[in-house]
């Protein structure tokens, strides 16, 4: 039978390997898997690429992550000067990767989807472009942007089943989905759980193949 | 007659009448936000935010908050009936792929060539602020910018050429400012409308680009 | 007030030109717009280029599209040797763009992203590379595959609301969420109108934004 | 003692049974689609259909056809308790994206360097059926393929090198036939395994391909 719920965040956090590459879903404060973050925390990986949309206002659940030190590496689409990722990075304390949004959500649908590189118009007339492959495609120039995979990603869902079929509430959904599909483990907290079955097959947003493990955490 | 510049809400207002029922229209962070507000609800525009909401309704009630629901500036937001949930890379794919009617961006500089300039202020800042800009800017049907017409220091925001690290290259098509709204032409900026009691000399004084009159030369 | 049904077929074709690119979703016999197609056999539109799973078995929708004589061009993942299209290829009354299925999908997918070019391993290794460009990315040999737009989609849904809000019926999603999103003009027809707010923001499949025309065309 | 070749069920079966609980697996047109026959239901492997199931049943009873559902032979079938419906673009991003823990196709010809020819007889074949098995190939973390050994005329299918057009260059693992099955191994196919009554001599026999007994030399 196959069962990919765990029973405590020691389970769910397993295995997770320093410098380990992880992709945290999420949207301002929606659809932040806030619990798997403490418990990655607790876990004690380090020397980590963070993937997420922003470096985080102070006080935000990455703050704390930034703050012990265990960040190596922030892949995002803003820094927020007065931050801590800000603060960092101003004193050369960590390395900062600025990536369009949409151009960082394709990269790792790219990573899901098994497509080893794209072209894109975003940012090719940009600083962001510079000493990088473009080509010129249908009279724009574009830019070649490479796959976007991580070893681990940190899923909020709303309901799973064991399957880990997911769903996920309103705006919550964002960035969750397409880092599903783009790491090599994908750990998914759940708000709710159902019995398989439950969830209409239509309406299933992540199919539980590409999660690995769900721990149930309670709203 | 004394001059009256529009405050944030009024430039708002003025760009939101302008926008045709059956839009999809993209609202960037800042004065852009505000636009929805000036859109009567029986005019069905379609308000997307990249965080994946179609529909994007008013700010809900205080005691109506949806904790699940925001928008791109992740102020809590209502969804209109009729309105829809994707993910990031299917609500980014909307904008780079051409589906947005309109997108309305902030700038620090808009230039005559269509340049636009809103996520870093020199070459060299360390901390930089791309978000979304850049995937809305290459892909939207037509972008306009709503920004104050100079720096709060006098300086020329309408330019011949952008002095900021450019956003994207020749997208942008027209400009609400606090003074004037300007189209952006093939031969550059025409004055398309001005506030009560401008002039163009006066809105020419505090204008670096050269502006025209006429939509063709 | 935002409407896009429109109330007859003559409606709904409107505006196809000659030489247009008309993508046909459907896989076997589900999902296929048949209605659609018979719209566009009587709405005349000549010299087209279809883009659809495969050829047809001889007594499929678009077997007739064929033996008028209408169809310029095939783009398709197969043409079964046994078929009205097998036999026109053979006999070099029509031109046939073989592309791998998955390849076909996301080429269209590509066209309504915003994606200008994306490269894949699939058929790199292949005849299909014959004189193309490919590149080795990790290792592995990709092949630069560009966007297949469409000028008009064909689509079958379900479920629509006057916004243009679609959901699908089980395997009958196939192609068509992806035709939709490329095309210029997007034409439903659909089994089931309902009012505007009634579909589960969460559940719908395909937004309205793009799509252009609905036909209700019951069941 | 006589050999005993198998028929289309019984090379289904041979596979079947080396499905591990928990796989996501994609089986190809022809004796692959049989495989799932030969799973039994509490043995949880997740079939995909690149229409876009996931959790592909059996057939349905033939006054309880669902007509909108089909897996990828165009055939009807049932979804499981659990299963879900994606797009097709979806759909091969599980395929091309290495989600697939196995994919099992047939094939005209396979090689000893992992190599597999099953979508057209020669180059210059006017008509050519690719389908998806390219993206299949390419993608899936293992694929097996299930084919007779020999054609019917007695000529090999399992060779040093493949004689028709590639489908993919170096991703077959394993073979079903109906004498025996054979794993790629990085010097050649390896004997895992044979029908009874079958020897080695008379395997090779009727094999272009060199066969080893050994998994390393």
């Amino acid at each position: 039978m196959i069962d990919k719920f765990v029973h405590c965040m020691a389970d769910a956090m397993a295995d997770i390997a320093d410098g380990s590459t992880v992709l945290l879903g999420g949207f301002g404060d929606v659809g932040i898997p806030t619990a798997l973050l403490d418990g990655l925390i607790e876990q004690g990986a380090r020397d980590l690429t963070i993937v997420v949309v922003a470096g985080g206002r102070d006080g935000s659940a990455i703050e704390r992550l930034l703050s012990l030190g265990r960040v190596r590496k922030l892949i995002c689409s803003f820094v927020r000067p007065a931050s801590l990722a800000g603060r960092l990075l101003q004193r050369g304390d960590l390395e900062v990767e600025v990536v369009p949004q949409g151009t960082m959500a394709e990269r790792m649908r790219a990573a899901g989807a098994g497509i080893t590189g794209f072209y894109t118009p975003t940012g090719a007339d940009t600083l962001l472009a510079e000493g990088r492959e473009t080509r010129e495609i249908g009279g724009k120039l574009c830019l070649l942007e490479y796959p976007l995979p991580g070893d681990v990603a940190l899923i909020e869902a709303w309901s799973a089943d064991r399957w880990g079929n997911l769903t996920y509430r309103d705006s919550a959904r964002n960035f969750n989905p397409v880092m599903a599909m783009a790491a090599q483990l994908s750990i998914a907290m759940t708000r709710n759980v159902v019995p398989l079955g439950e969830l209409t097959p239509e309406t299933i947003v992540t199919p539980g193949i590409f999660v690995d493990r769900v721990l149930h955490v309670p709203l | 007659m004394e001059v009256s510049p529009l405050d944030r809400n009024g430039m708002a207002a003025w760009c939101a009448r302008d926008i045709p029922e059956g839009w999809l229209v993209n609202l960037g962070i800042g004065i852009p936000t505000l636009v929805a507000d000036f859109v009567p609800p029986e005019h069905e525009v379609i308000f997307h935010a990249e965080n994946g909401v179609i529909g994007v309704g008013p700010a809900p009630a205080p005691d109506a908050v949806n904790p699940f629901l925001i928008n791109a500036s992740t102020t809590h937001v209502t969804l209109r009936t009729g309105g829809s949930y994707m993910h990031h890379a299917d609500s980014f794919a909307i904008a780079r792929g051409g589906h947005l009617d309109l997108c309305v961006l902030g700038a620090f500089e808009v230039a005559e060539n269509g340049d636009i300039a809103n996520w870093a202020r020199s070459a060299d800042e360390p901390v930089k602020q791309v978000g979304g800009a850049m995937d809305l800017a290459i892909g939207a049907q037509r972008l306009w910018v709503v920004m104050e017409h100079t720096t709060k220091e006098g300086e020329a925001r309408i330019r011949q050429r952008c002095t900021y690290p450019l956003t994207a290259k020749g997208v942008v098509k027209r400009v609400y400012t606090n003074l004037a709204v300007l189209d952006v032409a093939p031969h550059g900026f025409v004055v398309r409308d001005m506030v009560r009691g401008m002039t163009l000399e006066a809105l020419q004084a505090r204008t670096e680009a050269k502006l025209h009159t006429e939509f063709s030369r």
